[in-house]
C-alpha cells in the first residue's frame, strides 16, 4: 500500500462528488444565453466601465507572484541541502537571485510597486 | 561539484548576459537612446574576442555535458554573436523613430543570444530546451514590442501561441526519447540506442515530435505558418533578428540533436527531412512568386532558404554540415544587409510595398545596388556568396548519391529568379513619383556595408570559410572515440 | 486482478483528471474552465505523489495550482474588464461563431483522436516494465543533489529565462508615457 | 503492488490530446492557453513516469519536470501579458478576429 | 605570353561602357555622348580582341593565351579567360558585328526616349557574350550563359509598354531556362566524374569517360544548346523575340546569341565525338531545324518573322555541320550567316522604317526603284544566304554540305541539299515581294482606291525616297562587304584546343576527316558533286520564287494571284504547282499551326501561369488564423506519424 493511498482516495472522493454533479448539471441543464441573461449582474445596475491603470497593476503582483512561487520552489531544495552544498551552493543561488533581484527593480523602477 | 576553471569557458556567455543588464541599467538613467545600443555592441565585441581567444581551440564538455565547447559550437557562438552585434547597429535608428525602450531591446536580444549560445553548446536536452525557450520567450516579447502597432501585437500573439504549442511537441518528444534511452545526454542517448532497442516505435514517435517541434522553429513548411505573420508584423530589426540566428539556432540544435543523439535512426529522420525539405522550398518560393509586400515576400523566401538549409541536414554527411553553416553564415549577412534597406525604406513608406522601391535607382543609387547584390546572392547567381553556399550544398546533395534532390534546388533557384529580379527590376526600371533622395542614417548606411562586403568576399574567395566549416565536426572527437 | 489499492487511487485520480481536463475545453464559461484547470492541476499532483515524485507534486501545487491558475484568472478577469469598458455599458452581444462547425470542432477533434490512437498503437506495441526502479532514499535531496551539481547551469539559465519573462512582460503590459510611439 | 508503466503513458496522451484540443478548437487566446498548460502537463506526466521506471534515470527526469514547469510559467506570464495588451487595444480576446497579417 | 591581360579588356570594357552609361543616364548626360561612349567600347574591345588573335595565331600551334581570373575554394572550379582558335573566331564576330550594329542602333534608335538605356543594355550584352565564348571552363561559360540571358531579357522586353514585348521576353526566359537547368546539371555531373570544369581539364578526359555519363552529359549541353540557338523543339521564343528593336533581332537572335549553342557543341566537340549519341543527337536537331524553319518562313508574312525563321534554319546548318564533325565548317558558316544575316535584318530595319512601321511584306513592294542602296545591299544578303558563289554564304554552306557527305551520312546530306533550295525560294519570296513590283501605293492606286490609302501614306510621314543617314548606311556598306569577301577567309582550324590533340589520335575516323574535308573541298569529288547540286537547286528555288512572286505579280492577295498567274499559263506553272506549292503550302501551314501559339506556346507560357495559380491557390492556406496554423502543425505531425507507423 503505497504510504499517499488513502490521502489520494480521500481527495479524490471529496472532489469526486462536486464533479460528478458539476458534469450531471452541464449535461442536463439547457441553456439558452441570450444578451439580457449574459450581462454581468450588479445588483440591477448596468456594469460601470473600468477606467484606470490598477488591473494592469494587479496583473503584475500575480506575474511577480508566479515568478516568486518559481524561486521559492529552487530555494526549498537548496535549501534542504544547503549544509551539503556549502559555500559553493550559496554562490549559486546568490548568481541566481542576484539575477531575479535585479528584474525586481526593473519592476520597481517602472512603478510596478506603486499603488497610488 | 565546485566552481573551477570551467567558468572560464563560458565567459563569453556570461560576458553577454552581463552586457544585457548593463544595457538595461543604461536604458533607465540615460535620456539618450543611443547609449544601450553602444553598451551592447562593446560587449558582443568583448564576448567575441574571449571567445576566440580563450575558448577557441578547446574541446571539453564540462558540468556533466550540460555545457559542450567544441569547434561546432564556437563557430556558431561566434556567428550568433556577429548577427547581434549587426542587429544592434541597424537597430539605432529604427528605435528611436519608433519610440522602442532602448535598453530592454538590447537585454532581449542580448539574453536571446545567449539563448542560443548554449542551445548550439551542449549535449544535454534540458541544457538545449532552457536555451530554446530563453530565445523564445525573448523573441515573442520583441515581437510585440510595437505596442502601437496592431500587426505587432498580432504577430506576437500568434507567434506565442504557436511558439508554446510547439514546445510541448518538443518536449513530448524529448520526453518519449528520454524514455527509451534513459537519459537526457545526448551521447549517452546515442549509447544506448546503438544496439538497437526494443521501443523502435516509441522512439520513431519521440523522433517525429522533435521534428516537427523542430521544425516549427525552422520554418519548415507545413510547421512554418507562423513565420511569414511573425516576420511580417515583428519590428524589422526584430524580423532580421529571426530569420538569420533563431532559425541558425535551430538548425545547430537539431544537427546536435539527431547527429550525435540519434544516428541510430538516421536512415528514418532522413526521409523525413529530404521530404520536408523539397516541400519547404517548393512551397516557400511559390509563394514568394505573388507577394506584393516587400517584408512577405523576404519572409517566404526565408522559408524557401530554410529549405535549402534543410537539403543539408537531410543528407547529413560532414560535407553537408560545413555547407550548412557556410550557407547559414552567407544568408545571414545578405539578409540583414537587406533588411537594413527595408528599414530605411519602412521610414518613408510604412506599407513596406515592393511597389515603394520605384526609383529607388535614382533615390539612393549605392543602396539600391547594394539590395541587387543581396537579391542576386539570394537567387544564387556568381560571384555572390550565395552562389557559392548553393553550389556546395549542390556538391554535398550529389556527393551523397542524391542527384535528384540536387535538381529540384536547381529548379526551385530558377524558380526563384523572378521575384528577387522583379524587386531589381522595380528599382531601376520603374519609375518612382518622387526622385526625392532618401538620406540613409549611419547605423543603416554601414550594415548595409558591410553585408554587401561580406557577401562578395565569401563569394569570390571563400577558401578561408570553407577551411573555417570544414574544420567543424558536429559529433565531438572526445565523443566519437569513446562511448 | 486482486485489488491494489494505489493502482485504484491512480485510476480514480487519473480518471478525475482527466474528466476536469475534458471541462476545461469545454466548459461554457471560461471562469469555470480555469477552475477545472486548477483541478486537473491537483489531480497531477496526485499522481506525481504516487509515483515517488513529493517535491515535484509540491512543486506542482505551488507552481501550478497556486500561480498559474492564479495568473489566469486574473487574465481572463482584465481581459473581460477591457472587453466590458469596450462596450461601455451596451448589453453584451451573443458571441456566434462564424467559423463552421466543422472547421471549429470536427477537424481538431479527427486531428485528436488521430493522435491519441497513433500515440495507443505505439505505445502498444512495445512491453513495458511493469515494477518501478524504486529510487531510493528522498527526491528532494536528490533533486537537489542534481540541480546543483550536474544541472548548475539550467539552472541559472533559468533565472535568465525568468527575467526575460518578467521584463518582456512589463514592456509589453505597461504603457511608458515617456516615448512616443507610432505604428 | 503497483502502476504499470502503460498507466500514466496513457493518461499522457490523453491529457496531451485533450490539450490539443483546445488549443486547437478554442477561439478565447486565455483557453488556448489553458490548452497548452494541459499539453505541458502531460509531458510532465511522462517525465516524471519514465523517471520512476527506467533505471538511474530518475534525478533527471524528476530535475526536468521541474525545467518545465517554471518554463510554462514564465510562458504564461508572457503569453498573459500580450493578451492583455491585446484587450486593452482590440477590446476582445478572439484569435478569429486578429488576422491583420495573412497571405 | 605578355599580351594575356587584353583578354581582360574584351569584356572589360563593354561592362565599364555600361556602368558608364548607366550612371550617366541617371546623371542626364548628352545622349549621343553616351551613344558614342557605348559605341567606342565595344570597338575597343574589337580591337583587344584583333590583338589577341594576332598573337594566338603568332602563339604556338598547341598554345593558347590563358588568363585564370579566380578560383573558389573548391577546385576544379574557377573563371578564366581563354583565347583559342575557337573562342577567338567568335569573339572577333561578337565584337566586330556588334560594334557595327552599335552604329545603326545610333541612328536606328536615335529618337527613342530611352535612348541610353539601349546602349546600355547593348553593352551589357556584349559583356556577357564575350565571357561566354572566353571562359576557360563551363563555371564562366554558364555565368556568361546566363547573363545573356539577361541581357535578351531586357532587350526584348525593350519597350515592355507593349504587352506583346513583355510576354515574349517571358517566354524567351522561361524557354532558356529550360536550357539552363539542363546545362547546370550537365556542369554537375560533369564535376563528379571529371572532377572539374575546366575545359582543359574536362575536354581531354572526355574520351577515357563511361558512355552512360557521357551521353547523359552529351544530352544535357545538347538541351541548353537547343534552348539558346532556338532548335528544335525548343525555337517557340525566337519568333516572339522579334517584339524586339531591329538592331537588337540583328545582333542578339541573328548574329550573336543564338549561335551560343553552336559554340557550346564545338567547344565541347571531344563530348559529343566520344558520347554515343552525342553527334547523331546533334546532326538530327541540325537538320530538323533546317527544313522546319525553311518551311515555316514560307508560311510566314512578317518580314522579322521571315528572317527569325531564317535565323533557326541556318543555325540549323551550324549545328548539322558540327554533328557531322565538320567542326571547322560549322564556325565558317557561323561567321559568315552573322555578317549576311545582320546585314538583312539592317535592310529590314530601313524597310520597316520605309513603310512606317509596316511589317507586313504582303503590304509591301516596288521598293526597288525608290531606295536603290536598300535593294542592292539587301539583295546581296539575300544571295549570301542563299549561296550564289562567290559570296560568303557559298562556302561555308557547301562545306557543311560536303561534310554530311564526308562523313557517310547520305541522307543528311540529301537533306541538306533539299533545305538549301527551300532556302532559295523563301529567300526570294520575300525580296521580290518587299522590292519588285508596285509600291503599295501604286498598287491601291490601280485598285482605285488611291485617295485614302495616299493620305493615310502620307501622314504615316512614308517619303518616296527619304535618303538613308550615313550612321546607317556604314554598317551597310561593311557588313555588305563582308558578305560578298567573307567566303575567302581561312577556315579556322581547331589546333590548340583543348582537347584537340586526344582528338586527332582517338576520334572516330569519319567526323574527323570531315574536318578535314572542310578545309579541302574544292579537291574532292563530292564536293563538286554537291557544289553542283547546291547550285541547282537554288537557282531553281530562286527562280520560281521570282516567277511566282517577281514583278509579274498579280497586285492582289497571293491567294488568287496564284489564280491568276496560273490562269495566265505560265508553262511549267502546272508543274510546280503539283511539285511545290501546294506540298509546300500544306505544310508551311501546317507548320505555322504549330509554331503558332498553341501548341508549344502553350507548354511553354503554362510554366509561369501554373506558377501564379499555384500560389494563388497556396495563399489561401495562409488564412490568417492561427488556428489553422496549429492545426497545419498539428496535421503535419499526425501525417508523418501515421506514416511510420504504418511503414516501419
Amino acid at each position: 500500500m503505497h504510504p499517499y493511498a488513502p490521502l489520494l482516495i480521500f481527495i479524490g472522493l471529496a472532489l469526486l462528488i462536486p464533479v460528478a454533479i458539476s458534469v450531471l448539471y452541464s449535461l442536463v441543464s439547457s441553456r439558452r444565453p441570450d444578451p439580457v441573461k449574459s450581462t454581468p449582474y450588479e445588483s440591477g445596475y448596468p456594469t460601470p466601465p473600468i477606467e484606470g491603470r490598477f488591473p494592469a497593476k494587479f496583473y503584475f503582483i500575480a506575474m511577480l507572484f508566479v515568478i516568486f512561487d518559481v524561486e521559492a520552489a529552487a530555494m526549498y531544495s537548496w535549501a534542504v541541502l544547503l549544509r551539503e552544498l556549502g559555500a559553493y551552493g550559496l554562490a549559486a543561488m546568490a548568481l541566481f537571485l542576484i539575477v531575479f533581484i535585479l528584474g525586481d527593480l526593473y519592476v520597481w523602477k517602472k512603478g510596478g510597486f506603486d499603488w497610488t | 561539484m565546485p566552481v573551477d576553471g570551467s567558468l572560464r569557458l563560458i565567459l563569453p556567455e556570461i560576458i553577454v548576459a552581463g552586457t544585457g543588464l548593463l544595457a538595461l541599467t543604461a536604458g533607465l538613467v540615460s535620456r539618450r537612446s543611443r547609449l544601450p545600443g553602444f553598451v551592447s555592441m562593446l560587449g558582443l565585441a568583448a564576448a567575441a574576442y574571449f571567445l576566440l581567444a580563450e575558448v577557441a581551440g578547446e574541446t571539453t564538455q564540462i558540468w556533466s555535458g550540460t555545457v559542450l565547447v567544441d569547434g561546432f559550437s564556437t563557430l556558431f557562438k561566434a556567428v550568433f554573436l556577429g548577427i547581434a552585434a549587426l542587429i544592434a547597429l541597424v537597430s539605432f535608428d529604427y528605435i528611436e523613430r519608433n519610440g522602442l525602450p532602448a535598453g530592454e531591446f538590447h537585454l532581449l536580444v542580448l539574453l536571446a543570444t545567449v539563448g542560443m549560445m548554449f542551445m548550439a553548446g551542449s549535449l544535454n536536452l534540458i541544457t538545449i530546451y532552457i536555451g530554446l525557450e530563453c530565445l523564445a520567450l525573448a523573441s515573442y516579447a520583441l515581437t510585440g514590442m510595437l505596442r502601437g502597432s496592431a500587426k505587432s501585437t498580432e504577430a506576437s500573439l500568434k507567434y506565442i501561441l504557436i511558439g508554446a504549442i510547439s514546445s510541448g511537441v518538443i518536449l513530448f518528444g524529448m520526453s518519449l526519447v528520454f524514455g527509451v534511452a534513459g537519459s537526457v545526454h545526448l551521447a549517452e542517448i546515442n549509447a544506448a540506442l546503438a544496439g538497437g532497442t526494443p521501443m523502435l516505435p516509441v522512439l520513431l514517435a519521440g523522433m517525429v515530435f522533435l521534428v516537427a517541434g523542430l521544425g516549427v522553429k525552422m520554418a519548415a513548411v507545413p510547421f512554418h505558418m507562423w513565420a511569414p505573420d511573425v516576420y511580417h508584423g515583428a519590428p524589422a530589426p526584430v524580423a532580421a533578428f529571426l530569420i538569420t540566428a533563431s532559425e541558425a539556432a535551430a538548425f545547430a540544435a537539431a544537427l546536435r540533436i539527431f547527429l550525435v543523439g540519434l544516428p541510430a535512426i538516421q536512415e528514418h529522420w532522413t526521409t523525413v527531412f529530404v521530404a520536408l525539405a523539397v516541400i519547404t522550398m517548393t512551397f516557400g518560393n511559390v509563394t514568394a512568386i505573388v507577394q506584393t509586400n516587400m517584408r512577405r515576400m523576404l519572409a517566404y523566401s526565408a522559408v524557401a532558404q530554410a529549405g535549402y538549409v534543410m537539403v543539408g541536414l537531410a543528407v547529413a554527411s560532414e560535407r553537408a554540415v560545413s555547407a550548412m553553416i557556410y550557407y547559414l553564415i552567407a544568408y545571414a549577412f545578405a539578409t540583414i544587409g537587406a533588411f537594413a534597406v527595408v528599414i530605411l525604406l519602412g521610414r518613408y513608406h510604412p506599407a513596406e510595398d515592393i511597389a515603394d522601391y520605384r526609383g529607388l535607382g535614382r533615390r539612393a543609387p549605392l543602396l539600391a545596388l547594394t539590395l541587387t547584390v543581396f537579391m542576386l546572392s539570394f537567387i544564387g547567381i556568381p560571384p555572390t556568396a550565395g552562389f557559392f553556399g548553393k553550389f556546395y550544398l549542390f556538391q554535398s546533395a550529389v556527393a551523397a548519391g542524391m542527384p535528384w534532390l540536387a535538381l529540384i534546388m536547381v529548379l526551385n533557384s530558377m524558380v526563384s529568379i523572378p521575384y528577387y529580379w522583379g524587386v531589381v527590376q522595380t528599382m531601376y526600371l520603374r519609375e518612382g513619383e518622387t526622385d526625392a533622395p532618401l538620406p540613409a542614417p549611419a547605423g543603416v548606411r554601414w550594415t548595409a556595408a558591410i553585408g554587401l562586403a561580406a557577401t562578395l568576399i565569401l563569394g569570390l574567395f571563400p577558401d578561408q570559410v570553407v577551411q573555417l566549416v570544414s574544420a567543424v565536426q558536429v559529433v565531438p572527437a572526445l565523443l566519437s572515440g569513446g562511448l | 486482478m486482486d485489488f491494489d489499492p494505489t493502482r485504484v487511487a491512480f485510476i480514480v485520480v487519473s480518471a478525475i483528471a482527466v474528466v476536469s481536463a475534458f471541462r476545461v475545453v469545454t466548459a461554457a464559461k471560461i471562469m469555470h474552465a480555469a477552475l477545472w484547470l486548477g483541478l486537473t492541476f491537483l489531480m497531477l499532483a496526485g499522481v506525481f505523489l504516487l509515483m515517488g515524485a513529493e517535491f515535484l507534486a509540491a512543486a506542482q501545487v505551488l507552481i501550478y495550482v497556486g500561480a498559474i491558475t492564479t495568473i489566469i484568472l486574473f487574465g481572463i478577469m482584465l481581459s473581460e474588464a477591457a472587453e466590458v469598458r469596450g462596450r461601455g455599458a451596451a448589453p453584451l452581444p451573443v458571441r456566434r461563431d462564424d467559423a463552421s462547425l466543422f472547421r471549429r470542432i470536427v477537424l481538431p477533434a479527427l486531428a485528436v483522436l488521430a493522435f491519441v490512437g497513433v500515440m495507443v498503437v505505439v505505445y502498444s506495441q512495445v512491453s513495458w516494465p511493469d515494477a518501478p526502479a524504486g529510487l531510493g532514499g528522498d527526491t528532494v535531496r536528490m533533486i537537489g543533489r542534481a540541480l546543483f551539481t550536474d544541472f548548475i547551469i539550467p539552472f541559472e539559465l533559468a533565472a535568465v529565462l525568468l527575467l526575460i519573462a518578467l521584463i518582456g512582460a512589463i514592456v509589453i503590459a505597461v504603457r511608458d508615457n515617456g516615448r512616443r510611439e507610432q505604428g | 503492488m503497483s502502476i504499470p508503466l502503460s498507466y500514466p503513458l496513457m493518461l499522457a496522451a490523453a491529457l496531451f490530446g485533450i490539450g490539443l484540443y483546445g488549443a486547437l478548437s478554442q477561439r478565447n487566446a486565455i483557453r488556448i492557453l489553458m490548452g497548452i498548460e494541459l499539453m505541458l502537463n502531460a509531458v510532465n506526466i511522462n517525465l516524471v513516469a519514465f523517471a520512476y521506471y527506467l533505471e538511474g534515470a530518475a534525478a533527471a527526469g524528476q530535475v526536468f519536470a521541474l525545467f518545465i514547469m517554471t518554463v510554462s510559467a514564465a510562458e504564461v506570464a508572457l503569453a498573459l501579458a500580450i493578451i492583455l495588451l491585446l484587450a486593452k487595444r482590440e477590446k476582445h480576446i478572439d484569435i478569429e478576429q486578429v488576422n491583420l497579417l495573412r497571405w | 605570353m605578355e599580351y594575356n591581360w587584353l583578354l581582360i579588356l574584351i569584356p572589360g570594357l563593354p561592362l565599364l561602357g555600361a556602368a558608364l552609361i548607366a550612371a550617366g543616364a541617371q546623371g542626364r548626360w548628352n545622349r549621343s555622348f553616351l551613344a558614342a561612349l557605348g559605341c567606342t567600347a565595344v570597338f575597343l574591345a574589337f580591337v583587344a580582341t584583333v590583338l589577341v588573335r594576332l598573337q594566338y595565331n603568332a602563339a604556338a600551334p598547341f598554345g593558347s593565351v590563358h588568363m585564370p581570373l579566380w578560383s573558389w575554394g573548391v577546385d576544379g572550379v574557377g573563371l578564366g579567360l581563354l583565347g583559342d582558335s575557337i573562342s577567338t573566331w567568335f569573339a572577333l564576330v561578337v565584337t566586330g558585328v556588334g560594334f557595327l550594329i552599335h552604329l545603326y542602333s545610333a541612328a536606328y534608335m536615335a529618337d527613342d526616349p530611352s535612348y541610353p538605356r539601349f546602349f546600355a543594355k547593348l553593352n551589357f550584352f556584349i559583356f556577357a557574350m564575350s565571357v561566354l565564348v572566353l571562359a576557360d571552363g563551363f563555371v564562366g561559360m554558364l555565368i556568361g550563359w546566363a547573363n545573356v540571358g539577361v541581357a535578351s531579357y531586357l532587350l526584348i522586353g525593350f519597350w515592355h509598354a507593349r504587352p506583346a514585348a513583355a510576354a515574349a521576353a517571358k517566354k524567351a526566359y522561361w524557354v532558356n531556362t529550360v536550357g539552363e537547368i539542363g546545362l547546370i546539371l550537365g556542369a554537375i555531373v560533369m564535376l563528379q566524374h571529371f572532377g572539374s570544369l575546366y575545359f582543359a581539364d574536362v575536354l581531354p578526359q572526355a574520351w577515357f569517360a563511361p558512355q552512360n555519363v557521357l551521353n547523359a552529359v552529351a544530352l544535357l549541353l545538347l538541351a541548353g544548346a537547343v534552348a539558346k540557338s532556338a532548335q528544335l523543339p525548343l525555337h517557340v521564343w525566337l519568333p516572339d523575340a522579334m517584339q524586339g528593336p531591329t538592331p537588337v533581332s540583328a545582333l542578339i537572335h541573328a548574329a550573336t546569341m543564338v549561335t551560343a549553342g553552336v559554340y557550346l557543341v564545338v567547344r565541347a566537340y571531344p563530348i559529343f565525338e566520344a558520347a554515343p549519341w552525342g553527334l547523331p543527337a546533334v546532326a538530327l536537331v541540325g537538320i530538323g531545324s533546317v527544313l522546319f524553319g525553311a518551311l515555316a518562313a514560307l508560311g510566314q508574312n512578317d518580314i522579322k518573322r521571315v528572317l527569325a525563321f531564317s535565323t533557326m534554319s541556318q543555325v540549323g546548318y551550324m549545328m548539322l555541320g558540327a554533328g557531322v564533325g565538320a567542326y571547322s565548317a560549322a564556325l565558317f558558316h557561323f561567321a559568315t550567316h552573322a555578317f549576311f544575316k545582320a546585314l538583312l535584318f539592317l535592310g529590314a530595319g530601313v524597310v520597316i522604317h520605309r513603310f512606317g512601321g509596316e511589317q507586313d511584306i504582303r503590304k509591301m513592294g516596288g521598293l526597288g526603284k525608290s531606295h536603290p542602296f536598300a535593294y542592292w545591299t539587301f539583295l546581296i544578303g539575300t544571295l549570301a544566304l542563299v549561296g550564289l558563289p562567290p559570296l560568303a554564304g557559298f562556302y561555308s554552306k557547301d562545306a557543311i554540305v560536303v561534310g554530311a557527305l564526308m562523313a557517310g551520312r547520305p541522307w543528311l546530306w540529301a537533306l541538306a541539299v533539299v533545305g538549301a533550295g527551300l532556302t532559295a525560294f523563301y529567300m526570294m519570296r520575300l525580296f521580290a515581294l518587299v522590292f519588285t513590283g508596285d509600291s503599295p501605293e501604286v498598287a491601291a492606286f490601280q485598285r482605285g482606291e488611291g485617295a485614302r490609302q495616299a493620305a493615310a501614306a502620307a501622314e504615316a510621314g512614308v517619303g518616296r525616297s527619304r535618303p538613308v543617314p550615313p550612321l546607317k548606311m556604314v554598317p551597310l556598306v561593311v557588313l555588305t562587304l563582308l558578305s560578298i569577301v567573307g567566303g575567302f577567309f581561312a577556315m579556322p582550324d581547331l589546333s590548340g584546343v583543348p582537347g584537340a590533340a586526344e582528338g586527332a589520335r582517338l576520334a572516330a575516323p569519319p567526323a574527323h576527316e570531315a574536318a578535314v574535308a572542310g578545309r579541302v573541298l574544292t579537291e574532292s569529288s563530292a564536293a563538286t558533286l554537291t557544289i553542283a547540286l547546291l547550285l541547282a537547286v537554288s537557282v531553281i528555288g530562286g527562280g520560281l520564287a521570282l516567277q511566282r512572286f517577281g514583278p509579274k505579280r498579280a497586285p492582289q492577295t497571293a491567294e488568287s494571284g496564284f489564280v491568276k498567274a496560273a490562269g495566265a499559263g505560265f508553262y511549267f506553272d502546272d508543274f510546280y504547282r503539283a511539285v511545290f506549292v501546294r506540298p509546300l503550302r500544306a505544310t508551311a501551314g501546317f507548320v505555322g499551326d504549330v509554331t503558332e501559339p498553341h501548341v508549344i506556346d502553350g507548354a511553354v507560357n503554362g510554366v509561369a501561369r501554373l506558377a501564379a495559380t499555384l500560389s494563388g491557390a497556396v495563399r489561401r492556406v495562409q488564412s490568417g488564423y492561427v488556428r489553422r496554423y496549429a492545426l497545419a502543425l498539428m496535421a503535419g505531425v499526425a501525417v508523418v506519424l501515421i506514416y511510420f507507423v504504418l511503414m516501419v
